[in-house]
């Protein structure tokens, strides 16, 4: 039997493989590349990167919860600058495809950043759901309205590299929002972001985040993420990536079942250094013992009826 | 560093709340620096963090690891129950740890709680230093590893309630004894107010001796990239920074760090 | 020293001690009284109870999630009149309080329902949060003007009951939700519901449900109900009634520091039978432990500063 | 019904993916009927649900039980490695379980796959009737407990690709030998599809010997509250019902339920 293709096509950009280190989680690529070669990996999307240097939230950041974990980093990064000078060559060599991941304060802090990057990088990820951006106290992902406008702002400045708007899933449709984005001019979405979540050291009786909320990630929230990615697949014509709670090519097979053209692993990287290769293998293995010669056969192929 | 299986080979009590785990591994790790530590998987998928052990002792090659580790919460206790031949997964080595140059040769060594550990460490790598050692426990019952320190170690215990040892804590037995052995440098390894006591101790006292502390923070990938674990650099012209104890440390200069 | 009292007192109504069984994973009690007399609870929340008999969704009904589930039995009851026929002369001699939980596909059902339970039941549980349920294409739960107005509409029937809104957690903004039901006249809210979500069997490519999507309960959604419950508290000065993947004592005391005056166990039963019982146990040992004598000492004592 | 603590005494591969697992009890769970269930807990927080099993025999106080499991999943692949003196939580006994009136004295007894466990129980309540069995396999390396009901059994096999016994399944297998046996009763267990083939092959041979068949279904509580475990009953003028597999069954009527 030939070795099925895993290679996925996004925007007219060609993946090796539909599996995208998900940011924040990976760095900008090193620390990982300790323990395989980056060529392995579809693909990086990069820790989210804001105009300036962010020193980020105080200690603890991190908590464990049942089959998840929240985490409260705060966006702490070295600034668009630093990034393109002393972390995009590194990535450029490693021969993956690079997706910055972008975060901030306001529009035009969105579309400083996505100027500074147009061209530089495979594919942009606007990072709209992240707890610290406020407009009128609601963050620019959550209404339909702002996820439009501000998609509309900054793929003004994207005009070589195609963007993509990562939705939040603290939202009460996601269709809409996908469609918001889609409208707005995106060329591709990814969802989820983290749900915002807590929780408390009964000894003490105080958060366990410094931050007292965070961001909850991992296995327990994938049957949210999957329904989402489900809806959002449904709801508009772009691409999606998903995302959300994957530990293994089961998993992932899940997320292209109801559509995703690509996956992102984030918590797994955290619990297991070699959670991604592990996926990619057990990608090729459930292609293999199915009979399915081409990845893209796959995609969006669950059954309902 | 690597992703490696280790099989338990060992799971005792030690002391009060304390166990020791032996591993065997079936691949060398290679070379493992002193203070330098493990991150460990619990094989219970609703318990998805590893969670953060100090090498306590190892072969040359890397082929058997110890670790101690006190009851805390889900993760040793779940580890408490686990027996010779179970496997779990591990990161390591992990981290700087200590790094002696030749000029040091009397080194103090201070622990507290959990903290000296990763000190039993450090004659693996530098076999040839002169060890005063200075350790912390809560009280007698908690005491362990004691012979282990003896057999290269000048060493001094203290209790919090005087049930065995100088009554105090580590740092406090240290700096009674500073006078009489002006160490060339210090490790210390413990909570992070014992260590905030020595940065204050040293400085009322006016001991210019060069001392290294493990700091110990929450942490997700123990690799360098989530960025939880930070701690705080002492400001350089005004400038704050942040450092990631498990990659850039845990050891830092007790200079450098705010505590 | 003295045993610790549990009692709370929730809109004139006294319970035991806060924990109360949720609806859905209780049926009306008697499966249970089979493992312990239900003068131990709180109270019951009944199995969501409509207007006429409903059969509710094919099988499967129930599907597991990493440390959650999920369910869509789709509000199968007796309907109400059987409810009050049947199964409330039972209930009423059990010794505990009895919360009606209501669904209905219009606000008149909802009215009706309410109309008939009046005066019958010590308190009436409104799910608003039902996916069956729709207003133009959203539920009555998602947006803030319809809590208030369904609220508004319901509570005119409750005049010697006191009504519970149960909130949807699959919304943008909990708190003006709570609000939104609370200036609606609610006398008390309820949060969790479950999370929309669903899992997919790879080697069938069909989801595990035959419904698609179900709720998601347990564990799993632990720290967004907590941080939803948390919101919520703040938001309004009415009693909150929290729950989500309540499982132990310790998680139960998580939801009372956040300001819940009580909680609800769902399903913790369905793990463990003995799963209230235990956490009342558990409670006041931890009382005992914390030299608390007074429940009430704890509720909303979460320390942040 | 109550939730008691088992202590696995004995978890054995009997036949390719199948286990049998023998549990003591330190209290006695009482009465056991025949075609009972139990829900058993898998110890690992992860996975929240309990697995409903039939219990295979038990001694007359119910000290002592034993199921037989196939692998299917995450669940029993656990079970699997699960050691003698493991405990596990299990709610038992639940489900109505077989009842024969005294009046049948030839019972036939219809298994496939792991629905011939229940079955084995039958002469535990029942020990004086006459039996005949007819069991089902997917193939030779799947069978199983062969022994235990040529105890008590005219047995006879079939499997799916005739590697032991008649080519076909049990449902083949019963009908192609009813003529000769004329049962009482029968009772069957197995896959919805065996069930279903039953039920069209007991009217297209116009046979109206009394059947019971236990059914599937999967299931949350297990005790009748959370309503996932419903079937659907025979419309009774017109009108649809609902029962709860886990409480109203798992044993109903055939002709009561539709399959
Ligand atoms: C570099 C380093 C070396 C360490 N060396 C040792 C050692 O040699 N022996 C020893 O007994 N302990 C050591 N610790 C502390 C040890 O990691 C924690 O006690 C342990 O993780 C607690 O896990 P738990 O599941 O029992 O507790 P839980 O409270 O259930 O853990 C929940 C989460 O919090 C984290 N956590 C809880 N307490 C701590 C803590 N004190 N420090 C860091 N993370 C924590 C856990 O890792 C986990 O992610 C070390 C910590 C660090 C950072
Ligand atoms: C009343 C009753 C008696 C049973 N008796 C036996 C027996 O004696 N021996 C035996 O091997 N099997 C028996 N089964 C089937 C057995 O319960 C499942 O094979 C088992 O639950 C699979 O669990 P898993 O974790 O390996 O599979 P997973 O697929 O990981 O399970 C996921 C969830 O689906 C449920 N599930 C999966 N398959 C089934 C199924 N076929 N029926 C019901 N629930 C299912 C599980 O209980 C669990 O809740 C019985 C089922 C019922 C309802
Ligand atoms: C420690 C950590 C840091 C994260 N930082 C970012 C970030 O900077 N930008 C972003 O868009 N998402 C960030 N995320 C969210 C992840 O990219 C991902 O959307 C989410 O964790 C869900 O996927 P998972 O369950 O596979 O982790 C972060 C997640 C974690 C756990
Ligand atoms: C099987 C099942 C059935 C449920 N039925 C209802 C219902 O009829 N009405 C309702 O308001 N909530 C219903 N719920 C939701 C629970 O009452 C509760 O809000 C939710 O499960 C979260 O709590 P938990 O994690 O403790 O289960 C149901 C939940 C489950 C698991
Ligand atoms: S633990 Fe991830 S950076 Fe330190
Ligand atoms: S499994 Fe809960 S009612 Fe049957």
């Amino acid at each position: 039997m030939i070795k099925p293709s895993l290679k996925v096509n996004i925007c007219g950009i060609e993946f090796n493989n539909p599996v995208i280190a998900a940011s924040g989680t990976f760095g900008f690529g090193r620390e990982y590349s300790e323990f395989y070669p980056l060529s392995l990996l579809g693909g990086i999307s990069t820790k989210g990167t804001t105009l300036k240097y962010r020193a980020g939230n105080l200690t603890p950041r991190i908590a464990e919860t049942a089959s998840g974990m929240l985490n409260a980093v705060g966006l702490q990064n070295p600034g668009v600058d630093a990034f393109i000078e002393k972390e995009l060559p590194f990535l450029r060599a490693s021969g993956t495809r690079i997706i910055a991941n972008i975060a901030g304060n306001t529009p035009e802090d969105y579309m400083a950043i996505a100027e500074r990057l147009n061209g530089k990088v495979d594919m942009i990820e606007m990072n709209i759901s992240c707890p610290n951006v406020k407009v009128g106290g609601i963050a620019f992902g959550i209404l339909p309205e702002s996820v439009n406008s501000i998609t509309r702002a900054v793929k003004a400045y994207c005009t070589l590299t195609p963007l993509i708007v990562k939705l939040s899933p603290n939202v009460a449709s996601i269709s809409e929002n996908a469609k918001a984005a889609a409208e707005g001019g995106a060329d591709c979405i990814s969802l989820v972001n983290t749900f915002t979540g807590m929780a408390i050291d009964i000894k003490k009786r105080r958060p366990l985040l410094s931050n007292i909320t965070g961001g909850l990630s991992g296995p327990c929230i994938k049957p949210i993420a999957l329904r989402m990615v489900y809806e959002a697949c449904k709801a508009v014509k772009i691409p999606v990536i998903g995302m959300g709670g994957i530990m293994t090519a089961s998993d992932a097979v899940e997320f292209l079942l109801v559509g995703a053209q690509a996956v992102q692993v984030g918590t797994a990287n955290i619990s297991n250094p070699l959670a991604i290769p592990q996926i990619i293998e057990g990608l090729e293995r459930y292609l293999a013992e199915n009979k399915i010669n081409d990845i893209n056969e796959l995609i969006g192929g669950l059954l309902t009826d | 560093m690597r992703e490696l299986e280790l099989t338990i080979t060992q799971n005792i009590k030690i002391a009060e709340n304390i166990y020791r785990m032996d591993f065997s591994l079936t691949e060398g790790v290679g070379a493992i620096q002193c203070g330098q530590f493990l991150n460990l998987s619990l094989n219970r998928p609703d318990l998805l963090l590893k969670r953060p052990f100090g090498i306590c002792s190892y072969d040359k090659d890397g082929r058997s690891i110890t670790i101690c580790y006190q009851l805390a919460g889900k993760g040793t206790q779940e580890m408490s129950t686990m027996q010779a031949g179970d496997k779990l997964m591990a990161t390591l080595p992990l981290g700087n740890g200590f790094k002696l140059c030749d000029s040091y040769k009397k080194v103090a060594l201070i622990g507290g709680g959990v903290g000296i550990f990763p000190l039993l460490s450090v004659p693996l790598n530098y076999p040839d230093k002169e060890y005063y050692s200075f350790l912390g426990y809560r009280s007698k019952s908690f005491v362990c590893m004691k012979k282990e320190f003896e057999a290269f170690c000048c060493s001094r215990i203290a209790t919090d309630d005087g049930s065995l040892g100088q009554k105090g804590n580590a740092v406090e037995l240290f700096l009674s004894n500073y006078d009489s052995i002006k160490p060339d440098v210090i490790l210390a390894c413990g909570p992070t107010v014992m260590l905030k006591a020595l940065k204050k101790g040293l400085k009322e006292n006016n001991i210019n001796t060069p001392a290294f502390v493990s700091l110990e923070e929450r942490m997700g990938c123990g690799v360098g990239a989530c960025l939880v674990c930070v701690c705080q650099l002492e400001k350089r012209e005004g400038v704050a920074a942040n450092a990631r104890v498990c990659k850039d440390g845990p050891v830092f200069n007790i200079l450098e760090v705010e505590l």
